[in-house]
């Protein structure tokens, strides 16, 4: 018996013409930010996805919240389809599914005092009767995430990148939510900072059985993280797996490239794959018919170039990627 | 001994505070060496590395002693300084998408040092400019002169800033946070770049940074910032292996690892770095420190030396904890 | 480029449109009816209904408006620009004989702006903070804040009044005389520059200051120019580029200044023309001065976008 | 330094605001009394400035042409500041088609200098207070509604306002709790410099004789009458010029310190290297 998962994301596709002409403008190609990118997450894991900046995982999470029109396929969250749904249904939905933005200065109202940013999803849904209500549920957040709930009144800038990630972390939670997207909650936080969010994020993921969308481009933070991740590359998903899997057994070239530039705090590391770096751009404007890897590509063959290859399955593990690799 | 660094201060002036960037640091790097100077932001690395080649604005206050090849950069007059900076000391800055100008070609740019510092004419040193890309890798040298920045990736632009700092072979380059603007991937293969041609043309290398997996492979020696003070400064392989001050040892500990068993909690160093602008007045690292002494809250400590490569700056330590 | 050009040209074009119905809404639609005002005026008194509307029929103001408008376009650009209702001249004719001479006073006034502008606002920048910056930068306030008609009082009683050296109004041809027609100019031009000075002052040093805080002048430093080589070769370029289009607004402030100003100095241009149009009612002539103040200033600003496409590397090399 | 011409703008405003209020108990004269006796005088003890073509007491007049100048300023500030905020917002917030056609039309509006329009119009209106008021309104707008969209257009990239999306925030709140008080500093600093370029522009109709008319009378119509008489008594004219160019001074002095304060590149510069 299989488990319906919480949220499904069905081959969805996100295409931003590119125009030229001189007087009259004629759409004259796609670059397509997200290409049929399907993935399903099931209730109470955390699903990481990565890649590298363009590489369209903000597509993919803005795509979900319903932040931006997609162009084709659908995303369903318990077993509703919200592509298309009535703004008041919509709306509804919302509650239940909150964000986490990266850069923890842009993504708070600067003049906006604390207590009415973290309080503004119970305003926006009406869900307190009265200004107690109110303050207490604001400052219970604020406990929560371990701000002092004595210093509501203060404006953004007078906190730190760490404190006001918690007081982004304290808003998403205010309604109850049961799903969260972290869209690189913490990779523009100093290391030390870092970790006390990512311990935050999980006691209340714990606390709240909430299902996270990690999405990141450091490996490591997703490996510490995650239950199952996906990497993507150039709009699409390339490889797909549980940690263990993935991390233990990279199987995609480029999974392979990414694990192999890590750079790790150990100076007795070995650096065994050598010749897996990789050289050249991000993939987002080849436009030849087969795969988006194959300029960059170590193990690149004449295949890789014509055809596309499909996210199939590599073992018995849901263990996905989409490579010639293997193939005769 | 290249550089020798001695009682280095450069303080800010704001409106109502003085912030003490850079408060009595000392260090030296000898020739084709590579030096890291870690910490996190606000911890003062940057503005260290700009006072080395005095690229601070002319209401800081420096003080102390830059010793350059036999002489003092922060006495030295102002034609010495232009004369020095780009021939001798080049610098590599962190966001390579502002650090060219956007409305001259990436040759225009690429040959300035040959123009100030060897009063060479354009043509000749259009063709060193040529060979400068090709030096760094980037394809159809010649017709990447003409482009401008914006018709650039962020990594190619990072290579035409490294470019642009080995022009002229100088025999120390800093490197501020090189990578940290760029994906993953491209960065690995910039820091392996980086260090092969400072090799090979026996330059030492200031790599400033604060990504622990990034020292661990390219520095030979290590410096730990915090709070405008370097706490602790060792050989890679000391630090790493025994770090001695709490804040180290925390650095190294928040890091999540690959390696490291799954479900595990990181350890991270709890509270936040203190405001530079009043700062604390024993050790800068006291309100977050695990293993504080009473005299940590009353005096700073000093760095002292445990070994022949390893130096540390704890009371804690000190008392043997 | 050729795209970025096609593309200003249409947006002018189209501006210029929506400008001329506003201009043909102002004269038509909005009470006041500009014939009964003008016979009122010329036969002082009650006049019959059949002589107004034979006006009205002679101007065409009996035709809906749509039609009203077309002939009106369709007339302006063959250049027939109406009979001027005061003095019966044509006023196509009565803009030719009157452009030369604006069109002096604006280009000496624009180049004395500049010429003051340029350097005061760079010297502020370059001295940010000193004593002379702020000297600078209030007499870019002070020169924004005077108005036209003052400054000319001020000067006249000044240089007329009291020196005697220059003549308090009047225009001398430079055919007549070259030394006459500079005296003559001197105070106008002065006085219609003076605001536009104070403007590009405090935007070249505005400007100047936002590119001397960029991250690529620390690398030009980092290569070892002085200050003096970092501002010709790295901050002057990219920081006057965007001033292209403060000397736009320049020839805005000179084009309304000129109304007062030669009004004042009873200089016979086209803002003579046009304030003696207002003071008398002359609506085909009203018509005529608003429509070409608006293409004056539309064609400014199109030069000035064009050259700045051309001359800034990001829009460039776009297409 | 940039707050102290901030002050000194507000000192004079401030000043001219209590000399408004206390027109007709600090005006020495009934400032429309007229001594035919006395025409066309110098300053004396009893007349501090002189005396007009009709006997009236200059200084009265001026003190009582403070009122009406700066009513005008401020009320075609005001109107012309609630169109323009109004459309900046819907065209930098919706982009799109209604951007453009809220664009083009501002284009064409400023294609005319506010003067020559607001001169065409109390031409068409008739003169009178009323008349400037509803001119410059119909044509300073623009100026509002460019920088408001402006400021919009920008704001609005900042993640906050997607984030209150993701909330499920209305278009409404949107606009009026996460982009107007993050566009409210470049309003006022425009709205403060507008003022005094409506007082310039009310002052240069009245020289004209197409202002205010009589009796009432602004700085402007004040200098228009002076200057006739310009060389028989200079004073006539220059005062009332001086008063109008310090007032518009002041309130540049006003817009400027506050761009100043508003700025966030200054304050934040610091604050950003502290925590980056």
């Amino acid at each position: 018996m299989t488990m319906q998962p919480l949220l499904q994301v069905k081959a969805i596709s996100k295409e931003f013409p590119v125009y030229q002409g001189q007087v009259f403008k004629k759409k004259t190609y796609v670059t397509q930010a997200v290409k049929s990118v399907s993935f399903d997450i099931f209730k109470g894991e955390t699903f990481g996805l990565v890649g590298e900046s363009g590489c369209g995982k903000t597509t993919v999470c803005r795509a979900i919240l319903q932040l931006t029109p997609l162009t084709s396929g659908a995303v369903f969250y318990k077993g509703n389809c919200l592509s298309g749904m009535a703004k008041k249904e919509l709306r509804k939905v919302r509650r239940h599914m909150q964000i986490v933005y990266q850069d923890p200065f842009a993504s708070l109202n600067p003049r906006t005092k604390v207590r009415d940013i973290i309080g503004e999803p119970l305003v926006i849904h009406k869900l307190t009767q009265n200004r107690s209500e109110y303050k207490d549920r604001v400052e219970a957040m604020m406990t929560m995430v371990s701000l002092n709930p004595a210093i509501s009144g203060r404006y953004p800038h007078e906190f730190s990148g760490g404190q006001r990630q918690r007081i982004s972390i304290a808003r998403a939670l205010t309604v109850n939510p049961d799903f969260l997207v972290l869209d690189e909650p913490v990779s523009s936080l100093d290391v030390s900072i870092q970790a006390q969010i990512i311990n935050l994020l999980e006691e209340i993921r714990e606390k709240f059985s909430l299902t996270y969308l990690f999405i990141a481009h450091d490996l490591a933070v997703v490996h510490h993280i995650s239950k199952r991740v996906a990497v993507m590359y150039a709009g699409e998903i390339v490889e797909i797996a549980d940690r263990q899997n993935l991390y233990g057994n990279p199987s995609h070239p480029y999974t392979k490239a990414l694990l192999a530039a890590l750079p790790i705090p150990d100076p007795q590391a070995s650096y065994k794959d050598e010749n897996a770096m990789l050289q050249g751009g991000n993939g987002v404007m080849e436009h030849h018919a087969g795969c988006k890897f194959y300029v960059r590509c170590p193990a690149r063959r004449h295949l890789c170039q014509v055809k596309k290859p499909v996210l199939k399955k590599v073992n018995q593990h849901d263990h996905m990627m989409a490579c010639h690799l293997g193939e005769s | 001994m290249l550089l020798q660094v001695s009682n280095l201060r450069t303080y800010f002036k704001t409106r109502s505070s003085l912030v003490k960037a850079v408060d009595d640091i000392s260090f030296e790097l000898d020739q084709g060496q590579t030096l890291s100077i870690v910490g996190e932001s606000g911890s003062g690395k940057t503005a260290a590395a700009l006072s080395l080649m005095r690229l601070i604005p002319g209401s800081a206050q420096l003080s102390g002693k830059i010793m350059f090849e036999d002489q003092d950069i922060v006495t030295m007059g102002r034609k010495a300084l232009f004369g020095l900076r780009g021939d001798k000391i080049a610098m590599v800055f962190q966001d390579p998408m502002t650090a060219l100008n956007p409305v001259l070609t990436i040759g225009e740019q690429l040959i300035e040092p040959y123009l100030i510092h060897r009063k060479m004419n354009r043509k000749q040193a259009f063709n060193l400019g040529i060979a400068l890309l090709q030096k760094v890798r980037i394809q159809d040298a010649e017709k990447r002169m003409h482009c401008y920045p914006h018709e650039l990736s962020g990594g190619m632009r990072q290579r035409v800033m490294i470019a642009m700092a080995i022009a002229l072979h100088p025999p120390l380059i800093i490197a501020d946070e090189p990578t940290t603007a760029l994906d993953v991937s491209i960065a690995a293969e910039l820091l392996e770049l980086l260090k092969s041609i400072t090799r090979e043309q026996g330059s030492a290398l200031l790599l400033i940074t604060h990504n622990l997996g990034i020292v661990a492979r390219y520095a030979d020696k290590v410096m730990i910032m915090y709070a405008g003070k370097i706490v602790e400064k060792a050989s890679k392989v000391n630090l790493y292996q025994k770090p001695q001050h709490p804040y180290t040892q925390g650095l190294l500990a928040s890091v999540p690892k690959i390696s490291a068993d799954t479900g595990k909690k990181l350890t991270p160093i709890p509270g936040n770095p203190p405001d530079l602008a009043t700062p604390p007045k024993g050790c800068a690292f006291y309100d977050r420190c695990p293993f504080k002494i009473t005299q940590c809250g009353r005096n700073v400590p000093k760095l002292t030396k445990l070994n022949d490569d390893h130096e540390v700056a704890c009371f804690a330590k000190e008392a043997g904890r | 480029m050729k795209r970025y050009i096609l593309k200003r040209l249409l947006y002018s074009l189209l501006t210029l449109w929506l400008t001329s119905m506003l201009i043909f809404a102002i004269a038509r639609i909005l009470p006041g009816d500009p014939v009964q005002g003008v016979v009122m005026a010329s036969h002082m008194g009650a006049v019959d209904n059949n002589v107004i509307e034979g006006i009205r029929a002679q101007f065409g103001l009996n035709q809906p408006l749509t039609v009203q408008y077309l002939i009106w376009v369709k007339n302006f650009i063959s250049g027939d620009w109406g009979v001027s209702i005061a003095s019966g001249e044509k006023v196509f004719d009565m803009f030719m004989k009157r452009l030369p001479i604006t069109f002096e006073l604006f280009v000496c006034s624009v180049l004395w702006s500049m010429l003051i502008g340029f350097p005061c606002g760079i010297i502020s920048a370059v001295k940010h903070g000193d004593f002379i910056d702020r000297l600078l930068s209030a007499g870019a306030v002070l020169g924004l804040s005077l108005p036209v008609f003052w400054e000319g009082i001020i000067l006249i009683y000044l240089f007329s009044v009291m020196l005697h050296i220059l003549p308090p109004s009047g225009f001398v041809p430079f055919s007549d005389s070259i030394k006459g027609n500079l005296l003559s100019i001197a105070m106008p031009t002065f006085i219609m520059g003076t605001q536009g000075a104070g403007l590009i002052a405090r935007y070249v040093r505005s400007s100047l200051l936002e590119v001397l805080g960029q991250d690529f002048i620390r690398t030009a430093y980092a290569k070892g120019y002085s200050e003096i080589e970092v501002l010709l070769r790295h901050a002057l370029k990219p920081a006057l580029l965007p001033v292209a289009t403060v000397a736009g607004l320049t020839w805005g402030y000179v084009t309304a200044g000129s109304f007062i100003v030669e009004y004042m100095f009873a200089i016979p241009g086209l803002g003579r023309m046009g304030v003696n149009a207002i003071f008398s009612n002359d609506f085909p002539v009203i018509q005529a001065t608003l429509i070409i103040v608006a293409i004056n200033i539309l064609a400014v600003n199109l030069l000035v976008d064009l050259q700045y496409g051309y001359l800034d590397p990001r829009i460039r090399v776009q297409s | 330094m940039k707050n102290r011409t901030l002050y000194l703008g507000l000192i004079i405003i401030a000043a001219l605001l209590v000399v408004m209020a206390a027109a007709p108990q600090i005006a020495p004269h009934d400032p429309e009394a007229q001594d035919l006796y006395h025409v066309l005088e110098g300053p004396s003890e009893k007349h501090l400035l002189g005396t007009d073509d009709v006997g009236r007491d200059l200084l009265s007049r001026v003190i009582t042409g403070t009122r009406p100048t700066l009513l005008i300023g401020v009320l075609s500030t005001l109107f012309s500041g609630i169109i323009g905020v109004g459309l900046g917002l819907v065209a930098g917030y919706k982009g799109g088609a209604i951007d453009m056609a809220v664009m083009r039309v501002t284009d064409a509006f400023m294609s005319l200098p506010v003067l020559v329009v607001t001169l065409a119009l109390v031409a068409i209106f008739g003169s009178g207070m009323q008349s400037v008021i509803i001119a410059i309104t119909l044509v300073n707008w623009t100026g509002f509604a460019r920088i408001v969209r402006g400021e919009v257009l920008h704001t609005r990239e900042f993640v906050y306002v997607e984030a209150a999306r993701a909330m499920g925030a209305s278009g409404l709140r949107i606009i009026f709790y996460h982009l107007l008080p993050n566009v409210m500093g470049p309003i006022i600093v425009t709205a403060s410099i507008a003022i005094g370029g409506n007082i310039m522009i009310e002052s240069a109709v009245s020289f004209l004789g197409l202002g205010a008319q009589p009796p009432l009378s602004t700085w402007g119509n004040e200098l228009r009458i002076g200057y006739a008489y310009l060389e028989v008594v200079p004073l006539f004219s220059i005062a009332p010029g001086l008063l109008i160019t310090l007032t518009v001074l002041a309130f540049n002095f006003i817009g400027d310190g506050l761009r100043d304060a508003f700025d966030p590149r200054i304050s934040q510069t610091f604050n950003k290297s502290k925590e980056k």
